[in-house]
């Protein structure tokens, strides 16, 4: 027994235990340090246990003295362990631009308690991904939902308050749900712990058909609602574009990706191919995924606030995820998880961007943000590196994940998919390419604009650039990625 | 003791009912902490006494005291 | 319309989830699947590895007491958020707009004996969750009331003397800290098979017995009592 | 039908389930809305204990002698819907305190006026 193994469970521990800590302190400033040590220290425990578990596989860890279906434990396998430092590493940079510009977004009193929030949010995420008790999973999906609302909320705007109420309200639906689905199977199973579920159920399937198939659809309708599946995102571009844009950053590249990997890991891990061909089910997942994919993009076509075109297109990337998980094949779901990577890269630095622009200029409307390419040259560089990877230009992780879609979707025989991949490709571009266009170029656009008047100082910027540049080493490495991911998965 | 269960299911079924068609909030939250005690009961009926005593402190004690709080700051700010 | 519709969703969610309840195994049976060698093993050896003598309590803050901890940190993040959206600033000194004082010296005599009759019940509850129905939700509940009482009763001045929120803050912190940090040891020293000393867990039915079930229920009943305390005073003028 | 009659608990469960998903749903007034997720959570939590029940049993507190595996119910479900219940009331304490700021914000708790309400 390495101490490397306990690593996750200490990632948890320290991140819960520092966040109860923040409301003793009086001082901002130490708060901030607080948050900024414990989620860097976290982020190389990630990396060591990665690299751990990279050379030893995959390994079970029980939390407390007794042994799995009595306890509750831990499934560390590469896909977790490189979630783990995907998360860490995204709220690092969040955080680190955070300490800069949140100031101007909430009030002073409130931004210990902000520091709190992310740091009980991302802890339940990381819950939510290395939990293999289907219980403890729900209970952290509950403390996710209660943080991520509290971090929207802490922005004190009536529109905020709005949003929230919608937010939780569908989240509230959609935990009700996922409970009910435990229910069921906890009751045909009398198991929590997915390994053993799925060994029960793999003997029992046939006698229930009805129960089984209901438990799926619930699964799939409850995390569906709180991961912005396609007819059920009608909350999410109001709560992430009033949200703070620190905030909306984690809620888009984060909380979503949680939540799917919770739906990969029902899907697959407790109920398994088998039960899901005989059921043929994940069609379903992907006729939700390919509508979202195109509605996503077309809603995002007419909003005229800047924050709302990248709520919109996330919905839109959330498609690609679903689509991924509905081929039902190997490749498809690495490509998913492949996806999920290099969207919480891409999105994080969009949002946070896009939240710099709002913040010097003081406008959110795309009309008034025209001509900003000479004002925030740099700001809107990256912007566009970020925009070309979501259209799909070579190397950047977003063509890598649409290209490899497509072959999978060749693969499993549903050549109509690529004719909506390509269509969502365009419509991508169709949104994304006005905005840095208009910022650039354009005589009328840049009069009365002065070269780099409004652009931040680099060491703000200094997180989104090292997003951006993991971004591009997402895209790079993309071979490796995938493979790594595909020995996860097998 | 079958027959008793299946009253006391009916009876919440009624309430969560008359929950949903009452126009007065004050009446709907009284009905809800009726039903939540009702709740109580079937649970010790269960043999789940935990859960009993927790049910009648917490969902029938103070989740009905917070609604009230929030209904009497509604009605106070409209004053 | 809207009627017609939503008792047309309810009509068929409930008749799909009933198609599933249908098959499920009959209620009430000894040999339900549910009723498995998990549930046997807990109801065989908790007083044994435990030393609880309520098999919930036992399984709650020992079998699966990762859920417990996440569960406080349910309980901590909601009263953080409420704080959050309610705390108001304290009004300028010598506007007394207080509305809900009661000046009754029958009321205020009662109460003497009454809050701490309620209190040593709930105290009763935490101190005897590990072996009769209760533990420290139920009983943190109880004395979380009994604080609630004492400010109806008192008025606000008096109780932010004497529960100022400050030292209510410390406590809670305090609280889950020490929770997760006991439970972090057990946790850690259980998962790595570490034999590092464990508390003893002395005869199954005293008080002072099942290891760190009776301080994990202590400190569960403090931080269930002060969120409830917070609750109330949050939602009746977000004056603390 | 028989196995409805069977799990008459499950059933009425299950009922009760989808009266509250449809306050939560359709209701426009907030505070029924948090009413209809409270009914469905205590809906789910009594689908829960009655799956955990075995007739004629006891409940799972050890007095006096250990009566054996066949003695006492199952406790897990109880065990699970206590912690069921805490984040059932955490849930509905925030959804309240939303609902006294919206009410301070657009002077109404009635959903469809506030959605129509400009927010600036």
């Amino acid at each position: 027994m390495s101490i490397i193994q306990s690593f996750p469970l200490v990632i948890i521990l320290v991140l819960l235990i520092t966040a109860f800590m923040m409301p003793l302190i009086k001082n901002t400033k130490i708060i901030k340090g607080i948050s900024l040590v414990s989620m860097t220290s976290v982020m190389i425990l990630a990396l060591i246990n990665l690299d751990f578990v990279h050379k030893n596989g995959e390994y079970l860890y029980r939390i407390g003295h007794f042994n799995a279906p009595y306890g509750i434990e831990f499934r560390i396998g590469i896909i977790e362990a490189m979630m783990g430092l995907l998360f860490t590493f995204v709220a690092l940079m969040i955080i680190w631009y955070s300490i800069y510009s949140i100031e101007k977004e909430i009030k002073q009193s409130k931004i210990g308690l902000y520091y709190l929030l992310v740091n009980i949010l991302i802890g339940s995420l990381l819950g939510v991904v290395y939990s293999n008790d289907l219980f403890n999973c729900f209970v952290f999906i509950e403390v996710g939902t209660l943080a991520s609302c509290g971090t929207i909320i802490v922005k004190d705007k009536k529109e905020n308050i709005k949003a929230t109420l919608k937010y939780l309200i569908m989240s509230c639906l959609g935990s009700g749900l996922v409970l009910m689905g435990i229910a069921y199977l906890y009751s045909m199973t009398g198991h929590l712990n997915i390994n053993y579920i799925h060994a029960e159920l793999v003997k029992c399937y046939l006698i229930y058909p009805n129960a089984v198939l209901i438990s799926i659809v619930l699964f799939i309708i409850g995390l569906g609602v709180k991961s912005a599946m396609f007819p059920l995102h009608n909350w999410l571009p109001d709560a992430h574009s009033s949200a703070p844009s620190s905030s909306s950053a984690i809620l888009s590249s984060l909380v979503l990706k949680a939540f799917v990997l919770l739906l990969i890991k029902i899907l697959y891990g407790v109920f398994g191919m088998d039960i899901l061909n005989h059921f043929s089910v994940l069609n379903i997942v992907l006729i939700l995924g390919s509508l979202g994919m195109i509605m996503g993009s077309v809603f995002a076509i007419f909003q005229k606030n800047i924050k709302r075109v990248i709520a919109y297109s996330t919905v839109a990337q959330m498609g690609y995820i679903f689509l991924g998980i509905g081929l039902g094949t190997n490749l498809g779901v690495s490509i998913a998880i492949f996806h999920i990577i290099g969207h919480a890269v891409t999105k994080s630095a969009l949002f946070l961007l896009a939240g710099a622009m709002i913040e010097q200029t003081g406008h959110k409307s795309l009309a008034q943000l025209k001509g900003i390419g000479r004002e925030m040259p740099l700001t809107l560089g990256l912007f566009s590196i970020g925009a070309l990877s979501m259209i799909g230009i070579p190397v950047l992780p977003g063509f890598i994940s649409k290209w490899h879609l497509s072959l999978a979707s060749i693969a499993a025989g549903d050549t109509i998919l690529i004719v909506v991949i390509l269509l969502s490709s365009l419509l991508n571009a169709v949104y994304y390419s006005p905005i840095v266009i208009n910022g650039f170029f354009g005589e009328e656009n840049l009069q009365g604009k002065v070269y780099k008047s409004k652009s931040k100082p680099l060491k703000e910027l200094m997180p989104v650039i090292f997003l951006v540049i993991s971004m591009i080493y997402v895209g790079i490495a993309s071979r490796g990625i995938i493979n790594l991911i595909s020995l996860g998965l097998m | 003791m079958k027959i008793f269960s299946m009253i006391m299911i009916l009876f919440l079924i009624i309430s969560s009912v008359a929950v949903s068609t009452i126009k007065n909030l004050l009446g709907a939250i009284i009905v809800f902490m009726v039903y939540s005690l009702m709740m109580t009961i079937v649970w010790q009926q269960l043999n789940a006494p935990d859960l009993a005593i927790t049910e009648a402190a917490v969902g029938a004690g103070i989740t009905t005291i917070l609604f009230v709080l929030t209904l009497k700051r509604i009605k106070g700010v409209r004053k | 319309m809207k009627k017609i519709l939503s008792i047309g969703i309810t009509i068929t969610l409930i008749i799909i989830l009933l198609l599933g309840v249908s098959e499920l195994p009959k209620f009430g049976q000894y040999n339900n699947p549910a009723n498995n060698e998990v549930s046997h093993y807990y109801i065989e050896k908790t007083t044994k590895d435990t030393g609880a003598m309520n098999i919930v309590t036992g399984i709650i803050l020992d079998y699966r007491a990762f859920d417990t901890f996440v569960e406080s940190s349910v309980l901590f993040t909601a009263s953080i958020i409420v704080l959050l959206l309610l705390k108001k600033e304290k009004h300028i000194q010598g506007i007394d707009n207080e509305v809900t004082i009661i000046e009754s010296t029958i009321l205020k005599q009662v109460s003497k004996v009454l809050i701490p009759c309620i209190q040593i019940f709930g105290i009763y509850i935490i101190f005897y969750g590990h072996l009769s129905p209760g533990g420290g939700f139920a009983g943190g509940t109880i004395i979380g009331t009994s604080f609630i009482l004492y400010r109806i009763i008192y008025g606000k001045k008096f109780t932010d003397k004497t529960l100022p929120y400050s030292k209510l803050i410390t406590y809670l912190c305090g609280a889950i800290m020490l929770y997760g940090v006991l439970k972090g040891y057990s946790f850690i020293t259980g998962g790595n098979h570490l034999n590092l000393p464990q508390p003893s867990l002395g005869t199954p039915g005293s008080i002072l017995s099942g290891g760190f079930l009776l301080p994990l229920n202590i400190l569960v009943g403090l931080i269930v009592a002060i969120t409830i305390y917070f609750f109330f005073t949050l939602f009746d003028g977000g004056e603390i | 039908m028989e196995g409805l009659m069977n799990n008459y608990y499950e059933t009425g469960s299950i009922i009760l389930f989808g009266i509250g998903f449809a306050i939560l749903l359709l209701h426009n007034n907030l505070i029924k809305k948090i009413i209809g997720m409270n009914i469905m959570d205590t809906a789910v939590f009594l689908f829960f204990i009655a799956k955990g029940y075995v007739s004629g049993k006891d409940a799972p507190i050890i007095i006096g002698a250990h009566k054996g595996v066949q003695g006492y119910i199952n406790p897990v479900p109880s065990a699970l819907m206590l912690t069921g219940i805490v984040v059932a009331v955490s849930t509905t304490a925030f959804a309240l305190a939303l609902t006294v700021r919206i009410y301070e914000g657009y002077g109404s708790i009635e959903l469809d006026e506030i959605i129509k309400m400009r927010s600036d």
